[in-house]
């Protein structure tokens, strides 16, 4: 089996970790209003090689004289070369990214984070529940199975956006319907177009259109906005898939990515190298969440 | 060579103007109008706590902040009988020395000099008086920093307090205000020079009052008790209310003050007029040589007093600071009563400066502060009458009227958030 | 890079701001080259009014003239930025601020005399009357700070300014706590940026950074009540710079348990 | 290995590895201690309990510049650093160093504190508890390993450990001040010194069970009771010896590319720690961010490490102006009572 996984040793390639690489930004274009999409490369060949990266892992990208944060990288390992994200212009970091042309630089280190645990999910069937912004880290996650599609089982993926200008990545999901070997299940909220093609709704409504799964042998990947954890993480536990087969992502606040800076810690988990995938069952156990949402439903 | 550090102090202004209304030849009224809003500070402290009261003050005015805060602490110490450490005395005593340079070097070098040389403003000197315009920057860098050190920072510093400081200066810090002192005073002493080596128009000219605080041990200094009016008569601070008569005037938020119904002047040119002969040293040469009695009709002086005062604070430096270091660190003084009340008279850069408290159960009754520039606005406009007048009479025209009053505003060195240069002449 | 246009206005202050700023001796020649100055009365005479990228904004505003002078300059700048404690929360003219008796402390100090420049008013930060962009509080204004803003604005990024307290400036420096002592210190609930000088003095912070973004009121006024201030003291020692901003959080500070009890 | 030391050979014996780095101890001036740097032995306290800040500050500055940068890419900053040699630390702060060495020094390693760490020579040296100290339940008032010497004082004469091939070299360039002629009445005399220290100690600690208790008394009112009290002054934070969190920001320099980006102690007691774009806050209330504190010194980390992220040097209780500190919180939590 291919190693996708960063070990220690390529971690310590880097002598200093929180110094940024430049690398080029070569496409830049809005996906919806406020989220562009990011296509880097690097400025260094040697330092594109390093960036070997698994689903779920996250860069931090510096601009320079304005900060770093962190991002999920939304293009696949088995697709090398380019890094891409999808950016939502939020804050003074992310407007000033939306103000770079294409040929400028920006400084990216990583990557950081578990990821998604590969291993563990081959030979599983594939549930990927998607939310707004959610989708940067799970299209990386999507496209990766779909590349190695034989060493997966069912996949199936259920998208929900408030409206389709909002959603991420729309003609490419739409066209990944075509493809046989994937349940692709898009929804919005609200069709103020007239002209969607697919299922006005929430995302849980897309869950009678599953049909049988076997919950067992499922691993189900889920990512989007707080609420949407809370009804989807119902839904879950209600189709009997093991608590720890349920992974989804955190999100905290970030100054390093490599567990120092401590503002993504929770107890004593940190967002940036224990996660920022967690199994619901980890989640479960982390009494700052509980109460707040996430869990508390399904301990009542 | 590159030295445009000059450029923002070519003109430094306040919210305010001067209105000179003319009418035919005749000069209707010369009004000095300050539209800066008004603040009510000394309603505002009333019923504070006196160590309150002194955080609060200071912020009357950035540049005679330190004065401010001297003046209070020594009304508020007065009235509470307090009596500060000696070591709290000099230090005191070195920071309005710090203050002092810093108002006059900027005055004489980057305000006035503009006016006596023809050029609009400091940076446009650059090219000629180059050398002068590193002179008057290197001056006041040095005095702020002879603030910095001894009050906390650069302006509103809050180390000095009640009956002592919350931390003095170190031996380090002492001795290198001394021997940057002595390297400068060859700047304040060109200053003199320049400002000695000017024709002084004769049309401002009228005959005024003096007053200054009486600096105690026939020594000139910047603090005492009593107050001197043109030489001679004293009268004790307490009683500054006898001197300032104190008016509101229609045209401006700035009030007024007269002495008998009189104009009277403050600032450099009143201290050496009433305290010059004390002065020692190079200093006080130079005002021997230069002192005649003209300073007491023309305010046009006040630069070159300003200039021989500068010297003066220059030559203190190393002696205050050498006291200072040979004594320990003392804890501050505690309020011995909590009623009483005092006036604490000082002189800051621009002329005397009255914090009159009284104090009842701890808190603040009632505050008055009398400003230089307040007691100054009549006689400025006294000045700029007279001068109009002669001018108009000897038929002159406005573009050399205009630049002649905005020069006597000037000379008083009008505290720059009470006051301004700028002049419109309306014509009836 | 076009360099940006910036004006730098004063209004009812101490005019410490702009000193403060004339007193960046060794980056005044950077500032002024990176810049278009086009206004800026205190520094300079040929003034030039119109269109400005930044507006600099020192002072509360306290006169009808005034407010009309802020409107104008608010109009043609696309961002205005208050600069000292007086344009961020009113400073200490605005200590009364929602007390009332503003007419009889006027009357205290002009009697019944009419003055004619403007109408006055009891001062107001300039977000009481418009749009703020940015504020860099102090009193007067930290140089570093101001210039760091500055830089970042010139350079197209975002200014950050400290969002804690003193405290944490104060500790940096390794000065022992003076509300330990039992005293009266304003810094839990001063925005930092000043680099705790007054502490670093062995002086109580007097709070002319104005409020910070966390702070706890409540906590801090039972904590000295315990210590044996008043009530009236505690209230007023808070509220000696921070204005607007103190004005609404003392409204904040609710009686403890315990006192509930014995007012019972 | 233990040698032995005349107590009036110390004073020679710096004066000597001075010529090694700048030397650094516990000064006094007024109530303030703090690690600054000195000349000589007469310049420092030795009896002081604690210093304002713990030795972090030299390991790890309040505020450093990280990267300098230009348009083309980030430099870093390290290679500044000046030899030193910390003398006077007590047990407890080398057990704080050490879990810094955990969090800087393992996975990802830190340059800048490596830096600092490696020029740093720890000289440890025994001391006196006080009301506030607490070492005796975080199992840290004593030290075997972390230090380069360490320096127990028995009144006559000190003992001296030697903890690290370095601490051996300072004693190599003064051997003669050192014996190992080691005997009875020595090993009795320590003995006695270790009885004497445990008997010194009067704080009302006890953290046994920590993580359970707090795990049962999570949702009590008790900890919104302490929050209230809370300042959200970060004091506590900044004189923690294991506190370690940082913010970064970038600093440009007037018209130009340039700039660096620089690193300041953060701490989890404010506002901004836990807030993320778009205005949402992880722990918005007070006593979220309480919790997150002491779950982390008193429970999270004795879960994953197996002992406290507290070493007891009574920092918190000797700062904290409205008396929340480890104890006064883990004796709240046990009896659900705040206590007076
Ligand atoms: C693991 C991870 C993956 C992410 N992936 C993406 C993604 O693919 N696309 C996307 O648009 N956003 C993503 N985010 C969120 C993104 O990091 C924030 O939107 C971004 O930090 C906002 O920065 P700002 O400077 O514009 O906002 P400001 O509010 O100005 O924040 C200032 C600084 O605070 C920190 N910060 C603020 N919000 C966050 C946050 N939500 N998470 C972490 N740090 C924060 C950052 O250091 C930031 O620079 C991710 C966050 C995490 C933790
Ligand atoms: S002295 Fe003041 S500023 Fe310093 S920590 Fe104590 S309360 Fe905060
Ligand atoms: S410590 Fe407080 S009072 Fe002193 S300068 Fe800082 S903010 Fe102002
Ligand atoms: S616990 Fe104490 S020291 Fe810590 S932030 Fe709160 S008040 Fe400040």
């Amino acid at each position: 089996m291919r190693k996708l996984c960063v070990v220690l040793e390529d971690r310590e390639v880097q002598d200093n970790p929180y110094k940024p690489e430049m690398w080029r930004i070569v496409r830049r274009y809005p996906l919806t209003n406020d989220v562009n999409f990011f296509q880097a490369r690097s400025v260094d060949v040697d330092q594109a090689l390093r960036m070997n990266y698994l689903p779920g892992q996250f860069v931090m990208a510096s601009v320079l004289g304005e900060g770093e944060a962190p991002f999920s990288i939304s293009s696949t390992p088995s697709r090398p070369g380019l890094l891409e994200f999808c950016i939502q212009r939020v804050g003074t970091l992310t407007e000033t990214l939306f103000s770079l042309k294409e040929n400028q630089t920006v400084g990216l280190r990583g990557p950081y984070g578990n990821g998604f645990p590969i291993d563990k999910m081959e030979g599983k069937d594939i549930l990927i529940v998607a939310g707004g912004l959610g989708a940067a880290p799970l299209r990386s996650l999507l496209l990766y199975v779909l590349d190695n599609r034989d060493r997966f089982g069912d996949i199936a993926y259920l998208h929900g956006a408030r409206t389709p200008g909002e959603m991420l990545f729309r003609e490419e999901f739409l066209q990944l319907k075509e493809r046989d070997d994937l349940n692709c299940l898009l929804t919005v909220d609200k069709d103020d177009t007239g002209q969607w093609p697919e299922r006005v709704g929430m995302v849980t409504d897309l869950f009678k259109e599953l049909g049988g799964i076997d919950a067992k042998n499922t691993y189900a990947a889920v990512c989007g906005p707080p609420v949407m954890y809370k009804f989807v993480m119902q839904r879950l536990v209600k189709l009997d898939i093991p608590k720890h087969q349920i992974l989804m992502t955190l999100e905290r606040r970030m100054k390093c990515g490599v567990g120092k800076c401590g503002h993504c810690a929770i107890e004593y988990l940190y967002t940036c190298i224990d996660g920022p995938v967690f199994t619901y069952w980890d989640v479960l156990h982390m009494k700052e969440l509980i109460g707040k949402g996430v869990s508390s439903d399904v301990i009542a | 060579m590159k030295t445009l550090e000059v450029v923002p102090l070519a003109r430094v202004e306040g919210d305010g103007g001067i209105t000179v209304t003319l009418d035919g030849k005749k000069v209707k009224k010369v009004t000095l109008d300050v539209h800066e809003g008004p603040r009510l500070i000394e309603q505002l402290v009333r019923g504070m706590k006196p160590e309150d009261d002194v955080n609060v003050v200071p912020r009357i005015c950035a540049i005679c902040t330190l004065s401010h805060k001297y003046a209070a602490l020594r009304g508020l110490e007065k009235a509470l009988a307090i009596d500060p450490p000696e070591k709290a005395q000099l230090t005191r005593d070195l920071m309005m020395l710090g203050e002092n340079v810093e108002s006059n070097s900027l005055h004489t070098y980057l305000l006035a000099l503009p006016d006596f040389l023809g050029y609009p403003s400091a940076i446009a000197m650059l090219n000629d008086y180059g050398d002068d315009v590193k002179r008057a920057l290197r001056l006041k860098k040095f005095a702020n920093h002879v603030m910095e050190v001894t009050s906390g920072r650069i302006v509103h510093g809050e180390n000095p307090g009640l009956g002592g400081f919350g931390k003095y200066p170190s031996k380090k810090q002492l001795s290198e205000i001394a021997l940057r002192a002595r390297e400068l005073v060859p700047d304040a002493v060109r200053a003199v020079e320049l400002f000695a080596s000017f024709e002084y128009p004769e049309y401002p000219e009228v005959d005024t009052n003096f007053m200054s605080v009486n600096a105690p041990n026939k020594r000139f200094g910047l603090a005492g008790d009593t107050i001197l009016i043109s030489k001679g008569k004293e009268t004790d601070a307490e009683d500054y209310r006898k001197l300032t008569s104190e008016r509101v005037v229609p045209h401006s938020f700035a009030k007024r003050s007269d002495y008998k119904d009189k104009s009277f002047a403050v600032g450099s040119n009143a201290r050496l007029i009433n305290m010059g002969e004390r002065i020692e040293g190079r200093a006080g040469d130079l005002f021997k040589e230069h002192f005649s009695d003209r300073w007491l009709k023309n305010p046009l002086f006040n630069n070159l007093a300003q200039a021989i005062e500068m010297t003066w604070a220059l030559e203190q430096m190393p002696e205050a600071t050498e006291k200072i270091a040979a004594l320990e660190d003392p804890k501050r003084t505690e309020a011995t009563r909590d009623t009483g009340s005092g006036t604490g008279a000082v002189e800051a850069p621009r002329g005397v400066l009255y914090h009159h408290y009284e104090v009842k159960d701890g808190l603040i009754e009632v505050a008055d502060i009398i400003t230089p520039t307040a007691q100054n606005l009549d006689d400025v406009e006294v000045h700029m009458k007279a001068c109009a007048e002669r001018m108009l009479a000897d038929g002159r025209g406005d573009d050399e009227l205009l630049p002649a009053l905005e020069m006597i505003a000037r000379a008083y060195d009008p505290c720059i958030s009470c006051a301004t240069h700028l002049v419109t002449l309306k014509r009836l | 890079m076009s360099s940006p246009k910036i004006g730098v206005y004063g209004f009812t202050g101490c005019a410490g701001d702009q000193l403060m700023i004339l007193n960046c001796e060794n980056q005044l020649v950077d500032l002024f080259g990176a810049t278009e100055i086009r206004s800026f009365s205190m520094a300079k005479s040929d003034n030039h009014e119109g269109e400005l990228d930044v507006a600099f904004v020192e002072g509360s505003i306290s006169t009808e003239e005034q407010l009309e002078h802020l409107k104008d300059i608010r109009k043609r700048a696309k961002m205005l930025i208050a600069i000292g404690t007086c344009a961020c929360w009113g400073g200490p003219q605005a200590m009364k601020l929602e007390e009332g008796g503003f007419e009889k402390r006027y009357k205290g100090v002009y009697g019944n005399a009419k003055i004619t420049v403007s109408k006055a008013f009891e001062a107001q930060p300039v977000d009481a009357f418009v749009r703020v962009e940015l504020k860099i509080p102090g009193c007067p204004i930290d140089k570093s700070e101001f210039l760091g803003a500055v830089s970042k604005l010139v350079a197209k990024r975002h200014p950050y300014l400290y969002r804690f307290p003193v405290c944490a400036e104060c500790k940096w420096k390794e000065n022992p706590c003076i509300l330990w002592e039992g005293k009266f210190c304003a810094g839990p609930l001063t925005k930092a940026g000043c680099g705790a000088v007054c502490p670093s003095h062995n002086m109580p912070c007097v709070g002319c950074w104005g409020p910070t973004d966390d702070l706890n009121v409540g906590a801090e006024y039972n904590l000295l009540k315990e210590k044996g201030y008043g009530p009236d003291e505690i209230v007023q020692k808070m509220k000696k710079f921070g204005g607007a901003g103190v004005a609404k959080l003392v409204k904040e500070i609710k009686p403890t348990a315990k006192e509930k009890e014995a007012n019972k | 290995m233990i040698l032995k030391m005349k107590k009036e050979d110390l004073s020679a014996f710096l004066e000597t590895v001075k010529e090694w780095g700048e030397l650094w101890g516990p000064t006094r001036k007024g109530e303030r201690v703090a690690f600054e740097r000195v000349e000589a032995l007469s310049q420092m306290d030795l009896k002081a309990a604690r210093t304002i800040i713990p030795p972090k500050k030299l390991l790890y500055p309040p505020r450093f510049t990280m990267f300098d940068f230009d348009d083309e890419g980030y430099v870093e900053r390290t290679g500044d650093v000046p030899n030193r040699i910390l003398f006077g630390i007590h047990p407890c702060d080398i057990h704080g160093i050490q879990i810094m060495d955990t969090m800087f020094l393992e996975e990802y390693k830190d340059p800048y504190y490596a830096e600092r760490r490696e020029k740093t020579l720890l000289l440890g040296h025994s001391c006196i508890p006080d009301e506030k100290c607490m070492c005796f339940a975080t199992d840290t008032e004593f030290i075997a390993e972390g230090f380069d010497l360490f320096f127990t004082d028995l009144k006559m004469f000190y003992l001296v450990w030697v903890g690290s091939s370095r601490g051996h070299d300072l004693v190599r360039m003064k051997p003669e001040l050192f014996s190992r002629d080691i005997g009875k009445d020595d090993i009795l005399n320590y003995t006695e010194y270790r009885k004497w220290k445990t008997s010194q100690f009067s704080a009302n600690a006890d953290f046994t069970g920590m993580p359970d208790i707090f795990e049962l008394g999570y949702d009590s009112s008790i900890l919104d009771e302490l929050a209230e009290k809370c300042l959200s002054c970060g004091q506590c934070t900044m004189v923690c010896p294991t506190c370690n969190c940082f913010n970064v920001v970038d600093e440009v320099e007037l018209g130009s590319v340039e700039g660096t980006r620089d690193r300041f102690w953060d701490s989890c007691m404010f506002r901004e720690y836990s807030l993320v774009a778009g205005g949402h806050n992880f722990r918005d209330k007070r006593v979220d961010r309480l919790k997150l504190w002491y779950t982390h010194k008193l429970q999270a980390y004795i879960g994953e490490f197996g002992e406290p992220a507290c070493v007891g040097c009574g920092r918190c209780v000797a700062t904290c102006p409205v008396d929340i500190n480890v104890v006064t919180v883990a004796n709240a939590l046990r009896e659900q009572e705040v206590g007076k």
